[in-house]
């Protein structure tokens, strides 16, 4: 039986659902996720089926309600916030990084704080500088948060249910543009646990090492690659805290070659703690230095001309990897 | 001392007219640009807001700052953006007024006062406290206006605002525009005050309810609040009571709306209301104001016209503007 | 039906009276401790304020939970936190609550419903929130308490936590110690409104003021407000008028305050009233109080000098309780 | 006649002051600077000479005197906002990298915001986990800021007035433990561009890269390192957007080692981009992967026991660079 498919943004449901179902303590909160369904229509539905005590409309207030999150958190349930656009979490910061990640560590354990802030990410779409960032960034200092991100709608299910599962703050982001991709989808798959990166293409040539809508495109990049020669090994990192070095480091010492993609500037981004770390460990394994690529260093311009150019792509993508290889 | 607010002349509220009927015919032609796939990301419109964004343009001066929300192409229009680069900027074209790099949520015009559109919901207010206290210290009568919506008022940014600015008293002006909803949720899920305008109190602040849809009763309480700033009576919380006719943004219908709150509203369509104070007024007739919407009707749609004509924006572009 | 609050019999007012002079005890060997250059960091002392912590504390019950600031020793102290405990872990030692980990703004202790000090002005509010919500999801009768500063009531948490709790109708009381200064800024400098309880009016959400130097006062209001809370009749905010005895933080003198302020509000410190109370209670005598100052004394000295002898934290503590 | 010597709280004085006597655009805001001086004194004075239209107190708003900061800017004042510990630019991170950070870019340069962001940060004096940070990485992926920071008492002074000098928004990080430390200063001396890394000792065997108060821990392993024959350059990196990168590559051809030091988690920290940009120039000249030393991945734990264990400090330093050199 071929494998039933299904959008991101079906998966996500499903995995909301699915948490909703199983574990009584799962609430959800945030702006219109209730009876809107969200403003990108993840949570449609659940409002219905499990209630407004499970399901919770909030005011825009995102201090009150992540804050309120955390409370809840703290006594036992496991409340999963939805921030509607990822940049919309500076007014609220402080909550995630100071409260929700340092509580359990304050306490000396006394208390800890599972819960989820599921964040919209991405650019792409045409929402402009102050709506089209990832931000994994503002999250990667934080001892005490984890740092997920998914990039198909298997991982979207997978990896929201063990964010939810997991006994710590977990921030989710999610990627706009990925919401109506469809792909494969096994809900009984054995579980994708938090801190593991997964090797989505084999090769030998080339390592490229992605996340989010960045792992699409490196695969498409693979493919063009494939027809001129290159044979690229393409890795999904998929948590960016804690980061499976491990994976990369076993990839690289077969390719010899890495190049990181990320969503980001690479001035602040994650691909820069990624190529240290696997230089550190993999030194004599490298034959040429680690490549990155991100988002060049500007705010995501809205005109449709200009922001498909300020991230990277399968072209420039599969461009870059032919003048490192020296084709 | 404070002169009364007077009420517009005819020829002044005809001209109020045209700017609604301006500002009404450029929202519904984005809307319409929208749907022939011209239009990229989001865009929030003003339809039957028009009343708030052309009463308070008209009580101000060239000098004053206004600052104003992703909802603001009324807001630009009113104080004299040009449509044809406003149409160019939500197209995302060179000739845009932030040459496209912006877009439907960032109409900025600084020239004009036009100092931003905020689209974190409340960023803009701390803003407008700034512009305010900038030119107290200067010892000018400039002022600043900001507008936001009944969901702001429940964000953080909303109280330190109002507080700041009361204790500097500085000359700010702070604007609800009560629309009734937040995106998809009616204001009473999400406060439990019926009227945003008591939130005044907890700063010792002055407010003001205004029918939002009369363009003559905004202007006349424009007047008096903007002169109370500008001769140091400092800030003011003004309610103006209005209706999105539309949904939220592009995509929505507005369902969750009650049909009979939607035609009640219609009924108080402020251009409606502004057309039988005119014809009341005697000295305009129907076919002034017919004049006046075929010549607007003429303006936009050429005004859109060029701006689907425009260049896109230089790839260099990307990256202007970050530094200095 | 609500049952009237009652005030304290004299055995419960002296159990009150014990429970205050401990703080004042430890507070000020806490200042002695740091002048021995025990203490690293800031401490946040409440002497002067021990009629809030007090008298909130007799109105609960062990389930419910509170949540407070950097100031927050005499709220861990009056809901059963072991001086032990608290003074090693202000003294960074293992045997302290939080094993020496949290430091002097962190006492907690979650058996005891001491939920966590926040030592950011006002996060401490939206998570007061979340704990009243649960308890309302699970149809408990528990409250949730929050107690902050005049100063904090200028922050965004603080608005969007009491709009947020009015909408629930959560059972969550805000309870603001206003002690006149937030730092070394008196609160008239920093807000333009005399009593922060008028900002529930924002929210439609009512609201008290109380003496907060007089114990008995607040243990009235307290047992109304936490009935209506456990009821559903929803939120409270409650303004304690009171006084910081002391500078705001270790170092500081206090210097700023006005001479005749400090003598006044010296003479209506909290220890006296709850004396003078007892002893026209007419069961109580001076004896009884003298063995009450004694024996919390002995007990307090007991306490500091077991913690000052107890081990530093082991090392293998810095990177525990970071994860499960 | 020999420098005169202030420590790193009194040139910071120092370079407020002169700012708001030459320009009279330059305004301060904050907590408790103007009556009392700033809660670690650093604005002591100012007040009573510049007046309170100069020196402005303010509620505990940070959104709101943030915000106010932008507004004063966007009209031509140049304010200078302190953020009295650096965490607490959490309820307020918004204003800086969203609204300060790209206002210039929205308006296609229309306006401008010329304003400084002075965050004290640092651990070492018992504060504990909320009032510990550096928080260099909140703001590195943020193009549209620049992030300065001071190791001198002579750079505190020069920086901050470079960073007012600044058309655009600057986030300048002190540290705490430093205010109490003397050095020498020249305030007629050439300014400090932002941008450019300084070369604070020479050497031959080892390269590293420090900021704030990490730069004097390496001076000091760099001396005692020096008893045992190993001979340390020490870089201090000053700014780490935009990052001066080609000052370390000049250094580590001709140290051909790198170890990288700061104060913050490893996972989220400048040292990863760092490391990642001079292997991509300088792989050839490497003889050892570049390492890096950071905060322990955890908050800062308040005992003193603990805290100072949780940072490098000079004797860590030496330790790693005399493993990493073999000796
Ligand atoms: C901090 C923040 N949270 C959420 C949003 C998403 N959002 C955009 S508009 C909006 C509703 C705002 O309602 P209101 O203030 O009444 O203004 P209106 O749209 O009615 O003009 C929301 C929630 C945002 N832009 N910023
Ligand atoms: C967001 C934030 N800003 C500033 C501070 C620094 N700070 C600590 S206590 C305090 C004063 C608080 O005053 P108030 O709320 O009246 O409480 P009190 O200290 O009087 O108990 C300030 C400004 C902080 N901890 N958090
Ligand atoms: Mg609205
Ligand atoms: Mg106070």
């Amino acid at each position: 039986m071929p494998d039933a498919t299904v959008t991101y943004r079906e998966a996500l449901n499903h995995a909301l659902a699915d948490a909703l179902a199983e574990d009584p303590a799962v609430v959800l909160l945030g702006e219109d996720i209730a009876a809107a369904g969200g403003s990108f229509k993840v949570t449609d539905g659940l409002l219905a089926r499990f209630g407004p005590d499970r399901v919770m409309d909030t005011p825009i207030s995102e201090t009150g309600f992540l804050g309120a999150a955390v409370g809840l958190a703290l006594i036992g349930f496991r409340p999963v916030v939805e921030i509607m656009f990822a940049e919309f979490a500076g007014v609220a910061f402080d909550q995630i990084v100071t409260t929700a990640a340092k509580h359990r560590y304050l306490s000396a354990g006394q208390m800890h704080v599972p819960m989820v802030v599921r964040v919209v990410g991405g650019s792409g779409l045409g929402f402009g500088a102050q709506h089209s960032q990832t931000t994994e960034s503002w999250y990667t200092a934080t001892p005490g948060l984890k740092v997920v991100t998914a990039a198909s709608p298997q991982d979207a299910y997978h990896l929201l249910r063990s964010a939810i599962a997991d006994p710590d703050p977990v921030v989710f982001i999610e990627h706009k543009r990925l919401y109506v991709r469809r792909g494969p989808f096994q809900p009984t798959a054995a579980p994708v646990p938090i801190g593991r990166a997964a090797v989505v293409r084999s090769g030998a040539d080339l390592t490229i090492v992605a996340s989010l809508a960045m792992v699409a495109e490196s695969l498409a990049a693979a493919e063009s690659l494939a027809a001129a020669g290159i044979d690229v090994e393409v890795i999904d990192i998929r948590t960016l805290v804690p980061m499976d070095v491990d994976t990369v480091v076993a990839s690289v010492s077969r390719t010899a070659r890495l190049l990181v993609v990320e969503e980001q500037p690479l001035s602040g981004g994650w691909s820069g703690h990624l190529v240290a770390e696997v230089v550190s460990r993999a030194f004599e394994s490298l034959e040429l230095p680690p490549a990155r690529m991100g988002v060049v260093e500007a705010p995501i311009p809205f005109s449709h001309a200009l922001e498909a150019k300020a991230v990277p792509s399968a072209e420039t993508i599969a461009a870059r990897a032919t003048t490192l290889l020296g084709r | 001392m404070t002169p009364a607010a007077l009420p517009a002349e005819p020829a002044q509220l005809l001209e109020m007219y045209r700017s609604m009927v301006q500002i009404r015919t450029f929202e519904d032609t984005v809307q319409k640009l929208y749907e022939k796939a011209l239009v990229h990301g989001s865009t929030h419109l003003c339809q039957g807001q028009e009343a708030v964004a052309v009463g308070w343009a008209a009580a101000l001066t060239p000098d004053d700052y206004t600052s104003y929300t992703y909802r603001g192409h009324g807001h630009a229009l009113a104080r004299g953006m040009s449509p044809e680069a406003a149409f160019a900027e939500i197209l995302g074209r060179s000739t845009g007024v932030n040459r496209g790099k912006g877009g439907s949520m960032h109409l900025t015009d600084a020239r004009l006062g036009l100092m931003g559109c905020f689209a974190i919901v409340g960023s803009g207010l701390p803003v407008a406290v700034g512009l305010g206290r900038g030119a107290q210290l200067r010892r000018e009568t400039r002022v600043s206006v900001t507008f936001f919506g009944d969901g702001a008022s429940n964000i953080g940014a909303f109280h330190e605002s109002l507080n700041l600015a009361a204790i500097w008293k500085a000359p700010v002006i702070f604007v609800c525009e009560n629309n009734l909803y937040g995106e998809y949720s009616r204001i009473n899920l999400t406060t439990t005050v019926d009227d945003i305008a008591v939130r005044a109190t907890a700063y010792a602040m002055p407010s003001q309810i205004v029918d939002g849809n009369d363009v003559q009763a905004v202007y006349q309480a424009a007047q008096t609040v903007v002169e109370r700033a500008r001769t140091g009576g400092g800030p003011t919380l003004v309610e103006c009571k209005t209706y999105r006719q539309r949904g939220h943004s592009r995509s929505d219908a507005g369902a969750y709306r009650p049909p009979e709150e939607v035609t009640s509203w219609l009924a108080r369509d402020p251009l409606i209301i502004t057309r039988r104070q005119l014809l009341d007024s005697g000295s305009v007739t129907s076919a002034d104001i017919a004049a006046v919407d075929d010549s607007v009707a003429t303006a936009i749609a050429n005004a859109a016209a060029a701006a689907e004509q425009a260049p896109w924006p230089d790839l260099a572009e990307i990256t202007r503007d970050v530094h200095a």
